[in-house]
């Protein structure tokens, strides 16, 4: 644990490092720009709200995509079951009239509902069809994308909008914002607590952990290893659409183009990079958000263009990947190297 | 009439950068390498083509610069995915978001454009016109006509049939997907054997790239692959790596992009635009039968 | 009253909620702010939030804090900048393309009619199409439009165009294809070459970088293509035979020349049309397509529309 | 005789801090056969990887014929004419026997194409050369371990190496299969190779070899001269006390039957009968053992009773009750299952020990869980892992480690402990130890002697006749899918039985006419 914290933040160091000499091979000044990258991001009340608000669709999506492999099934669907949670969310938003105590639950589960739903899918296609549910949710990603655009263009359209989008949900279905703090991230830390328990505490939990390390085992010792396989699809896909049913009470309230945006994706990135852990999905998912929220700052404030930015985390992902897993290795070898040379003496 | 040949047309230059970069993944795919940056390989060579064709003036010298391009991008993951053992996944995600932001922020450096770059000074790869091919009636306007690029597709996927299962190389590149500890048990250092097929992954997916931006339009635009490569991901998962059911998934993926956009006709576009995936899906489906039934 | 006491102009933010490189739009934008930059030497800078809903209002917040003078194209965040505008009344707020109108009255809009130059194109393409004489004009009566995505602007800009070209001949037919895509310049060629085997001979181009495609389709086929936003008739000389323009760095331009003079009207609904020169049809060209006889035609009907005797009808989004 | 390899003072730590190989020294002659003994985890297989280029050591030096050799991989190591057969079977299943030979060296066409033809014919050369019986199209998935492992014993020969490293070869031949091998070894030393040889059969290894090395805990004990020592001497020397080599089994007083199987027949999917009208019945203090060659149907008779694969014709009951539809878990209350493969049936290598103590535990025993089965009772677990760790006297670290952070022979004592206290009526042992050491697999007898004195019902399947010679009540044959002969074990010896396992029943021909 301490020893996975270490080289984490080693990789991390490693990472900023290189991306400071990245900048000043083309020109821009490093300091300035990490200190603008921070001061969007972490210093000061405003940023540091941002980041966690943020982080909730990046860390929620993580979440599903690390239980997911976690337990075993490739669910790559965030991105689509993220899109149905939304819809779902809007449109009860849209037509439920209820106070607020009873709708943001309401909205919620319904959230929940439409994520599993799309993860249902998926998990139906392989129980029945036996089709693979690494394609099968990278399509209905996209289809679900598509027929989002088409839900928020024809049946849903805001007629006085602009732009394909809905009209915005019924106000007692917002979730409430203190000052600068958006409570979705105490429904993110709700639901952080609910999976973690689940995941290391309960006996299904427990099935699905040693259904991800070793399937066959887990069959011979009793574990229904099917079963479990659609549950946890739709636990995953009801965390992704739980993002995206945040995304919607949190922010914009309503759907609008655009709103799945990068986080799923972003979400499979940090769970792969956490290695699967709950507790480094967390800590991840808090560092990407404040690196793309901060990514702004630099933009705004040193003129580093966007896409530059999007140079920089590839590298910082990889580097902070590839940092860890080697330094690890390194450690080892050095150990058993020294060990070596005492007996030889 | 002239719409059916146009759909035929649109299906192969259509198909072609999905197959490329498919017959690509198919190397990795039996190296046991599990590989996902074909979209960023993809991409980069299209930028390099682009640039080596405008700088050269020469089409031949973009193809040159597209494989070039792409194949560093392979090197970059042969550094860190062979080298450093860092997970693949990670690896070719990186590699996406990182192609997709160099070849933008190239673009601005190099040509001060932002979106698109279109320039009437960039040298398009010339379209190949058989005398003998053209006469046949209504095949001889598929047959003939059509971009080098899709005559070496051909050719590619022919030859990478005969490399994969009937050359030493092949032999050895499925045993490294198959049971790597068994191939270097044999004396064949599986590591040499990924580092090669992603060498020949970068090699293809630039010649996809090429075709993209030097073949099939002439410009380079942000994005342009724009999820190509998850395509040709899921055709090599979806056929098992080979080859020919790999030409046969893109050709479908071809034809029904564009049935998609004659059918807009008939129904709204998202629902026009989801064709090819539920294509895709249904192809799973009849692959998941098969399977089944031979496995009974 | 006098607009905004505040005299610190310094620093401008031209905000969107795509990205630049759209070679049309946004970017006609970023030429107006280039150009205020150089005449008044103030600071720019642009924010690009990529359609990430996520990122709106960080993006303006960012924006607030830095800048005194926001100009915004607001798809997607009208509510936002609404509520950043009645918080911060004392920056100013111009919204492009759109009307968004807050509480406390403080944005003031540009909007864009587009239809009236997207009639002229349908003139243009209902013209072409009827003029057999010019190579590769075939005797049917399509003509063909490839839009990005379907969205309430792309539809204005279709139902104007399909007016502009029935004015000609009620008989001509438009067919539209939308490519679910504003980046994939293949699938734009493929959509174009789609509508020339249908027997189109010009398509009208709504679809940013995607439809680049569009106009190399034409240049393959030897046919026609209309573009959108700037002036891309030379992009594939010979073949782009007029170009719909949208011209909001003018709009950016001008509106910050009243904030300089003292002019400035906060909360004002600004037109931008073909009598104000927001929107426009260009024909110029290095190469010259059309005979000036249908030039003069088009250009009749331009006059007609400034002169505020032909009424281009509003797409009310029936 | 003049020595060929010299391996000097060699260390080889493994990451982070296991020291497999501790400052050994050995020589190994041309032409000689040296077996190299000792317990699982001595260092064995380490100390010949080093060899072989495929592991690295820290420390030391490697002298081949006088010169100083370093082999970075084993393409170095062939090309200098050492090859290696693996303890663990190191195929590629997907492909056919001679693919699998020729693959590394493979003669080519003028095109980098392989020539089928040539290939074949080398191949098949070298196999009627050795005489063994082997189809060289058949996939390597479909053929038996016995002839995978004569696979990878023919892919050295194809090679023509030197210098032939054997990895516990014999684990999975048959009795009648070892003299042919050992007569093939022996005529490859006396045209001048070198034999490398590990085996845990110290019988073997008195029989084949002219020198042994004897190692324990990493070290280097001593190499001995084979015709100067015996089987007591090896074994104390391999674990540092005596050990007693004799039949454990004593009379049962049969009681009620406790396990039946009554005209199982399996067919699988291609149309193959794997199985047919099998019958078992198994009382309670009984242990009926299963002999046979790999591949005659153990596996599939596995499956069947564990629930893999589902049972069409034939009925399986344990104590009258009918198990023949139901589902594992309901199976796993009467059943306890020691499977012959740890990492892949037996355990999740990568969770960690306490997680691996608890399965099927926390379905059955109430105690591991609260809240209606809910909640896992983290408590109970750790006590109970603490006392499996006591009572089966397990050697580990912390419970939390990975699984595989445990030596071989302790990871077997943990799933027997598990499985032991599962208390069911009937317990399935698969090849509950191979390759293990002598040390461990005598515990091993210990402990299914002891669940036999608590009146459960035992059915143990083994390649290895001595063991089932030593502890099973019966011993059953299985010979393609058939039982051929059901013998009470002193009324039969090792020949017959293993006359049986590789010709079925005698008067089997005559049936079929
Ligand atoms: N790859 C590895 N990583 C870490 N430890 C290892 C590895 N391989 C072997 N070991 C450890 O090194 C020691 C020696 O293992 P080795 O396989 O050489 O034993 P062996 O004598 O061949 O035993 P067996 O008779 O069981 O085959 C053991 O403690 C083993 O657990
Ligand atoms: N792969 C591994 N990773 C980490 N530690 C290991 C690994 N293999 C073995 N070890 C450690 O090395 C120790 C020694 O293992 P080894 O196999 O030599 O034990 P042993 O005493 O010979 O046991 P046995 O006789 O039961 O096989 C083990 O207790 C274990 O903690
Ligand atoms: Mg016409
Ligand atoms: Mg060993």
């Amino acid at each position: 644990m301490q020893r996975k914290l270490i080289s984490g933040i080693i990789g991390i160091l490693i990472a900023l490092l290189i991306g400071a000499l990245i900048m000043l091979v083309q020109g821009y000044n490093p300091i300035q720009t990490y200190a603008a990258l921070f001061n969007f991001s972490l210093f000061g009340f405003y940023p540091l709200a941002t980041t966690l608000r943020n982080s909730v669709p990046l860390i929620l999506t993580g979440l599903s995509a690390s239980v997911a492999f976690a337990s075993g099934p490739v669910n790559l669907g965030q991105p689509g079951q993220l899109l149905i949670g939304a819809l779902f969310a809007t449109v009860g938003g849209l037509y439920l009239d209820l106070p607020a105590f009873l709708l943001i639950p309401v909205l919620i589960l319904l959230s929940m509902l439409g994520g599993a739903l799309w993860s249902g899918v998926a998990a139906m296609l392989r129980k029945w069809f036996n089709m693979d549910e690494f394609i099968t949710t990278l399509m209905l990603n996209m289809i679900a994308d598509f027929f989002t655009y088409w839900a928020i263009s024809y049946p849903f359209f805001d007629r006085s909008a602009y732009s394909p989008m809905t009209p915005q949900i019924n106000t007692n279905g917002w979730l409430p914002i203190w000052g600068e703090f958006n409570s979705n991230v105490i429904v993110m830390v709700l639901a952080f607590f609910v999976i973690y328990l689940v995941f290391n505490r309960l006996t299904a939990g427990y099935e699905w952990r040693i259904t991800g390390h070793n399937s066959l085992f887990a069959r011979l010792g009793g574990i229904k290893i099917d079963k479990n396989y659609v549950t946890v699809m739709l636990v995953t896909g009801a965390l992704a659409g739980l993002a995206g049913g945040l995304v919607v009470m949190a922010g914009p309230h309503r759907f609008l183009k655009g709103l799945g945006a990068n986080y799923a994706w972003d979400g499979v990135m940090i769970a792969v990079v956490a290695n699967n852990g709950l507790i480094g999905t967390l800590l991840y998912g808090l560092f990407f958000s404040a690196l793309q929220t901060g990514s702004l700052g630099m933009e705004l404030i040193t003129a580093v263009p966007r896409e530059f930015i999007q140079v920089l985390q590839a590298v910082t992902v990889l580097v902070i990947v590839a940092g860890r897993g080697y330094l690890d290795i390194l450690i080892d070898k050095t150990i058993a190297r020294q060990k070596a040379r005492e007996r030889a003496t | 009439m002239n719409i059916i040949t146009g759909l035929i047309n649109g299906m192969i230059s259509g198909a072609t950068p999905i197959l490329l970069a498919a017959l690509g993944g198919t190397f990795t795919f039996y190296a046991g390498v599990f590989n996902i940056a074909m979209e960023g390989m993809m991409l980069t060579g299209a930028f390099f083509a682009v640039l080596g064709s405008y700088y050269f003036d020469s089409w031949l010298m973009g193809i040159v610069c597209a494989i070039i391009g792409s194949l560093m991008m392979a090197l970059i993951f042969i550094l860190f995915a062979v080298t450093l053992k860092t997970d693949e996944f990670v690896t070719g995600i990186a590699l996406n978001l990182f192609a997709l932001g160099a070849t933008t922020y190239m673009m601005r450096q190099i040509f001060n454009v932002k979106g698109a770059f279109s320039n009437p000074g960039i040298v398009p790869i010339p379209r190949i016109h058989i005398p003998l091919l053209a006469k046949i009636p209504i095949l001889g306007n598929i047959l003939s006509g059509q971009n080098l690029i899709i005559y070496i597709t051909v050719l590619v996927v022919i030859l990478s049939a005969f490399i994969i299962f009937k050359t030493r190389f092949g032999l050895r590149l499925r045993a490294a997907g198959y049971n790597a500890p068994s191939l270097d048990s044999s004396g064949v250092s599986s590591a040499k054997i990924r580092i090669w097929s992603l060498i020949i992954c970068g090699v293809l997916c630039g010649l996809a790239g090429a075709f993209l931006s030097l073949g099939y339009v002439t410009l380079f635009s942000e994005n342009m692959s724009a999820g190509r490569g998850w395509i040709s991901l899921a055709a090599v998962i979806l056929v098992n790596g080979n080859p020919w059911g790999i030409a046969l998934i893109s050709l479908l993926f071809g034809f029904t992009d564009g049935l998609g956009l004659l059918l807009q006709q008939y129904m709204p576009s998202q629902f026009t635009s989801m064709v090819p995936y539920v294509a895709t899906l249904i192809a799973l489906y009849f692959y998941s039968i098969q399977a089944r039934k031979r496995k009974a | 009253a006098p607009a905004n006491q505040s005299p610190e102009t310094e620093k401008v933010v031209y905000l969107i909620n795509g990205a630049l490189g759209d070679q049309s739009f946004y970017d006609s934008g970023q030429m107006g702010m280039e150009k205020i930059k150089s005449e008044y030497g103030i600071e720019i800078r642009t924010i690009e939030t990529n359609f990430d809903a996520g990122q709106y209002e960080p993006a303006l917040q960012a924006a607030v804090n830095y800048a005194d003078v926001i100009f915004v194209i607001s798809y997607g965040f009208e509510d936002q900048l609404m509520a950043f505008a009645d918080k911060y009344p004392d920056k100013i707020f111009v919204n492009l393309d759109t009307v968004v109108q807050n509480e406390k009255k403080t944005i003031t809009s540009v909007d864009f009619i587009e239809e009236e130059s997207a009639y002229l194109a349908g003139v243009v393409a209902g013209l072409t199409t009827l003029e057999t004489s010019l190579p590769g004009v075939n005797p049917g009566k399509l003509i063909g439009a490839v839009g990005g995505d379907v969205d309430p602007v792309i539809s204005a800009f279709v139902f104007a165009y399909t007016n502009g070209a029935k004015s000609i001949d009620p008989e001509i037919q438009v067919e539209t294809k939308y490519l679910g895509s504003w980046d994939d310049t293949a699938k734009g060629k493929q959509a174009a070459l789609q509508l020339f085997d249908m027997g189109a001979d010009v398509v009208f181009q709504i679809a940013a970088a995607a439809g680049i495609g569009v106009l190399q389709a034409a240049g393959e086929r030897g046919l026609y293509a209309i573009g959108v936003d700037t002036n891309q008739n030379d992009i594939v000389p010979g073949n782009v035979v007029a170009s719909d323009i949208k011209d909001v760095g003018k709009a950016i331009y001008e509106v910050f020349k009243t904030i300089k003079e003292g002019t400035y009207q906060p909360g004002a609904v600004l037109q931008y049309g073909l009598a104000s020169g927001g929107v426009d049809i260009d024909m110029t060209a290095q190469v010259q397509v059309l005979p000036q006889a249908i030039q003069d035609q088009v250009l009749a009907v331009r006059q007609q529309i400034i002169d505020g005797t032909l009424k281009v009808e509003i797409y009310t989004g029936e | 005789m003049q020595i060929l390899i010299e391996m000097k003072e060699i260390i080889k730590v493994f990451p982070p801090n296991v020291i497999a190989v501790d400052k050994v020294t050995a020589d190994f002659r041309k032409g000689e056969i040296h077996a190299i003994v000792g317990e699982n985890g001595a260092g064995k297989s380490t100390l010949m990887k080093v060899l072989y280029g495929l592991e690295h050591h820290n420390q030391g030096e490697i002298y081949l014929a006088g010169h100083r050799v370093n082999f970075q991989d084993p393409g170095e190591a062939i090309a200098h004419g050492i090859g290696m057969v693996h303890q663990e079977i190191l195929l590629i299943s997907q492909y056919t026997v001679w693919e699998n030979i020729v693959l590394g060296a493979e003669p080519v066409n003028f095109m980098g194409m392989i020539d089928r033809q040539r290939a074949r014919q080398l191949v098949q050369k070298k196999i009627d050369e050795f005489q063994f019986n082997l189809n060289i199209d058949a996939k390597v998935d479909d053929i038996s371990v016995a002839a995978a492992q004569k696979v990878e014993i023919l892919k050295l020969l194809y090679r023509n190496v030197s210098v032939l490293i054997l990895d516990e070869p014999t684990a999975v031949l048959t009795p009648q299969e070892i003299p042919q091998l050992f007569n093939e070894l022996r005529r490859l030393r006396d045209h001048g190779h070198t034999i490398l040889f590990i085996s845990h059969h110290l019988e073997e290894v008195l029989t084949l070899s002219d020198r042994i090395t004897v190692m324990r805990k990493g070290k280097k004990i001593a190499t001995v001269q084979a015709s100067e020592t015996n089987k007591t001497d090896l074994a104390q020397m391999m674990v540092g006390r005596t050990v007693l080599f004799t039949t454990l089994r004593e009379k049962s007083t049969a009681g009620k039957q406790i396990f039946s199987i009554e005209n199982l027949t399996y067919i699988d999917g291609a149309q193959h009968k794997r199985l047919e009208n099998i019958n078992i019945k198994i009382h309670e203090g009984e242990i009926v053992g299963i002999a046979g060659v790999e591949g005659n149907g153990q596996f599939e008779l596995v499956n069947s009773i564990m629930g893999l694969i589902p049972t069409k014709e034939g009925s399986i009951r344990v104590n009258d009750v009918n198990l023949t539809k139901a589902d594992i878990l309901e199976r796993r209350q009467y059943i306890s299952f020691v499977s012959q493969n740890r990492g892949k049936m037996g355990a999740a290598v990568k969770a960690s020990i306490l997680e691996n103590v608890m399965m099927t535990h926390h379905r059955l025993n109430p105690q591991f869980t609260r809240w209606k089965g809910l909640l896992l009772n983290d408590q109970y677990a750790r006590k109970f892992t603490e006392q499996i760790e006591q009572q089966f006297s397990v050697v580990m670290d912390q419970m939390d480690n990975p699984f595989r952070s445990l030596s071989g022979g302790n990871q077997q004592k943990v799933i027997l402990g598990r499985e032991l206290l599962l208390s069911t009526p009937f317990v399935l042992l698969d090849q509950p130890t191979r390759g293990l050491d002598v040390g461990s697999i005598e515990y091993v007898h210990e402990l299914i002697l002891e669940m036999r004195d608590q009146n459960r019902a035992i059915l143990l399947i083994s390649a290895d006749l001595e063991e089932l010679f030593r502890i099973a009540d019966r011993i059953l044959v299985l010979h393609r899918g058939k039982i051929v002969a059901d013998l009470p074990t002193d009324q039969t010896d090792i020949e017959e039985v293993g006359y049986l396992m590789l010709e079925g029943k005698e008067n089997d021909a005559k049936e079929t006419d």
